[in-house]
């Protein structure tokens, strides 16, 4: 479903990404652990089209990025660390426009599906800006998978967010992820990726040092996986 | 007609002209030089490591 | 450091005594003119500028559009050169013309169309200046800097012929004499020379001049790159 | 579930429609503009004594001046509401060309600017009794130099909404290459007042169709150049 090979990104004379090679099936939920600055985001953004790649192969769902940005696009939903939504309309209208934007067939009942999905239902009238940090939340992702995306990107979607609204996440993320999507969620919270992930990748200094299944693990040892990667 | 006496702007012209061509000059000097500095400094501190 | 190539040693010796020259003709050779008397010598510097001035917009917008194709920082240097090297000389055919209508029109400004035209250039060159002043990554820089010189070099012509409309008294110098304006004189063939002398050695240092901005604009990004390898 | 990705005209219209209906919602931008030409005019008045003598030669003037400093405030608060919660990520990750974004803002923006002439242009009608305002061509040159000055705007606008000193630059970058567009429509709709005959204002009302041409269309393709990183 996503296949990067030999990708590099600079930023001006920066390097961010050296030669950074992934991929991820469908139905695959990886978590990119990574310390800050280790070129997460950046990746992600490159994922989505947001930002082109200086060097290498990008193709997601099928089709090469940046020459197929807008196919990918269509096929590919995305979940940031800032909502993505609009505080002066209301849930039901952002989905509205975001259904516009991606060319939803039927949309008046997708939106009301999605709402359902994400607990909102009888918040649909509210205004976004109203809405607590973890509600937004819930909302941008039901805004990410309002075209049935083939890959979904979480980027810290756990960012702001308390205990409770967690845990609502969680049960939003699964569900998104049980659908035979293929899934790259970047995080710093380990305990949060363990619960989630099929399979976690460690990104830092600009490459992929690590991969692990969840099957490879016994109960707990993550966190050695995880700075065992980061020390090599 | 009678030529008006305008020397003195004449020379203002002039003067403008070439001060300003010689400060855009010496500016050019001036960052070229604080530049090679600096890559001499961060040359040297290179070789230390 | 790369050493200084010959032709550019060439270029400075050539540069000082065509200036030299068109001093001399500018000032010795050059009949005075009947009615203004000497003040008319500044003239032929103001034209000389005022080209190369205009050369350096036009070469701005072309470097411009060819790194937006290209994507290499090199036109982009260019570019800035071009733009730099032009803002200084707009400046003095600014203050020359500034200087010859006092005497001739009796004030220090006239909203002319050329003098206004190069006055409102000279305020898009600030703007660039500004404009990537406030972008710290440089190959955005590039890309704002790019896009906004093509705007200026678009909007310049247009600029003249709209300000055309209001009024003028410029000096019509080559071609027809216009009734309107005042302060005009009819060139004899040794103030023909004086100008196209100048005009020659204008665009000789010119050429120099962008050169070593252009040499100084590639020591920058030198020194930038050791001083990012070192700090890493 | 079904989708086809939407022509760039339909998500053109989304962008703007999303946008009419917030600024329906909280007013923000269109109260701030109008308050803001209010007080221009207002301190025109008395800057310029605008008599009835006087008033003639410069209505025109001022109601572009006044337009001008106006939409840039509308220009900046637009992309503003984009960059601050990062939802132009949102719009530049939807499966439509990047032209549709700019050509969607532009659209909301040309929107606030006419709303603010329609309500600024009676007002100042009434003020000065000046009903010369209303001719058709003189609406005709009010349109045709808003649409310019938006499209230069909205991408000038996506520019500095990325840099360190944001709104602040707008103005700066964006007046000297909408000199044109200001001074012909300032040319032309004068004319209009002063009841010139055509012949008169067709060159300005030319030079302001050449701008518009121009601008519309090399902002419309260089904008993806804009946002892409």
């Amino acid at each position: 479903m996503i296949e990067v090979k030999k990708l590099v990104k600079r930023f001006g004379l920066k390097t961010v990404l050296k030669g950074l090679d992934f991929s991820a099936q469908a139905g695959e939920f990886v978590a990119l652990l990574g310390p800050n600055g280790a070129g997460k985001t950046t990746f992600l953004r490159i994922l989505s089209s947001l930002s082109r790649p200086t060097l290498g192969s990008v193709r997601v769902a099928g089709y090469s990025l940046p020459d197929e940005s807008a196919k990918v696009r269509a096929r590919l939903g995305v979940v940031s660390h800032q909502p993505l939504l609009y505080p002066d309309l209301t849930a039901e209208e952002n989905l509205q426009f975001y259904a516009r934007m991606y060319g939803v067939v039927n949309r008046a009942a997708r939106v009301a599906e999605i709402l359902d999905m994400v607990g909102l239902e009888k918040r649909r009238r509210d205004l976004v800006g109203a809405f607590s940090r973890g509600m937004q939340q819930r909302l941008a992702i039901g805004r990410a998978v309002l075209h049935d995306p083939e890959a979904i990107l979480f980027d810290e979607p756990y960012t702001g967010l308390d205990q409770d609204a967690s845990e609502m996440l969680d049960g939003v993320l699964r569900s998104v992820a049980a659908q035979g999507r293929a899934v790259v969620m970047t995080s710093h919270d380990l305990v949060r990726a363990e619960s989630l992930a099929t399979r976690f990748d460690v990104l830092t200094r600009g490459a992929i040092v690590a991969s692990a299944l969840r099957d490879d693990f016994q109960n707990s040892n993550l966190m050695d996986f995880y700075k065992k990667a980061l020390a090599a | 007609m009678d030529t008006i006496n305008t020397d003195g702007y004449m020379i203002a012209g002039y003067v403008v002209t070439f001060a300003s061509m010689g400060l855009y000059l010496l500016s050019l000097y001036l960052r070229k030089r604080n530049l090679q500095r600096d890559l001499e400094t961060y040359q040297a501190l290179n070789d230390e490591k | 450091m790369q050493s200084k190539p010959i032709a550019l040693t060439v270029l400075d010796v050539l540069s000082v005594i065509g200036i030299g020259a068109a001093t001399y003709f500018a000032l010795v050779f050059a009949p005075t003119e009947a009615v203004m008397g000497n003040v008319q010598r500044v003239f032929y510097f103001h034209v000389g500028t005022a080209w190369v001035g205009m050369v350096g917009f036009v070469l701005a917008a072309v470097a411009g559009v060819v790194f937006l194709i290209t994507k290499d920082l090199k036109w982009d240097r260019l570019e800035f050169a071009a733009v730099e090297v032009s803002a200084m000389f707009f400046f003095i055919t600014i203050a020359l013309g500034s200087i010859w209508a006092r005497p001739a029109w009796n004030t220090w400004w006239t909203w002319d169309p050329r003098l206004t035209t190069a006055a409102v250039t000279e305020l898009v060159y600030i703007a660039y200046f500004m404009l990537r002043a406030g972008i710290e990554d440089p190959e955005k820089r590039a890309r704002f800097g790019a896009v906004y010189a093509l705007l200026g070099g678009l909007s310049a012509p247009v600029t003249f012929m709209v300000i055309r409309l209001f009024r003028t008294i410029h000096p019509v110098v080559i071609g027809n004499q216009s009734a309107a304006a005042q302060g005009g004189f009819d060139m004899e063939s040794g103030m023909l020379i004086a100008m196209f002398v100048a005009i020659g050695a204008f665009t000789i240092l010119f050429v120099d001049l962008i050169w070593h901005r252009v040499r100084l604009a590639k020591l920058e990004a030198t020194v930038e790159e050791i001083k990012l390898k070192n700090s890493i | 579930m079904k989708t086809s990705a939407p022509s760039l005209f339909s998500a053109a219209l989304a962008i703007a429609r999303k946008d009419l209906a917030a600024e329906f919602r909280s007013r923000e931008l269109i109260s701030a503009m109008l308050v803001f030409a209010m007080l221009v005019i207002l301190i025109f008045n008395f800057a310029l004594e605008l008599d009835v003598g006087v008033r003639q030669s410069v209505t025109a003037g001022v109601l572009w001046t006044t337009f001008a400093f106006a939409g840039t405030l509308g220009l900046n608060r637009s992309m503003a509401v984009e960059k601050d919660r990062g939802c132009m990520d949102g719009l530049l990750l939807a499966p439509v060309d990047r032209s549709a974004i700019f050509f969607g803002k532009a659209l909301s923006n040309l929107a606030f600017m006419l709303l603010v002439e329609a309500i600024v242009l009676p007002l100042y009608a009434l003020l000065y009794n000046e009903t010369r305002v209303f001719k058709l061509e003189f609406l005709g040159v009010l349109a045709l130099g808003s649409i310019g000055y938006i499209a230069v705007g909205t991408l000038l606008s996506a520019m500095s909404a990325q840099t360190r000193t944001r709104d602040v630059l707008l103005p700066i970058l964006l007046f000297p290459v909408a000199v044109p567009v200001l001074l012909a429509s300032v040319k032309a709709s004068g004319g209009i007042i002063a009841g010139l005959p055509f012949e008169e204002i067709l060159v300005p009302l030319n030079l302001l169709i050449v701008y518009d041409v121009i601008f519309v269309a090399v902002s419309f393709m260089i904008f993806d150049f804009i946002v892409e990183e």
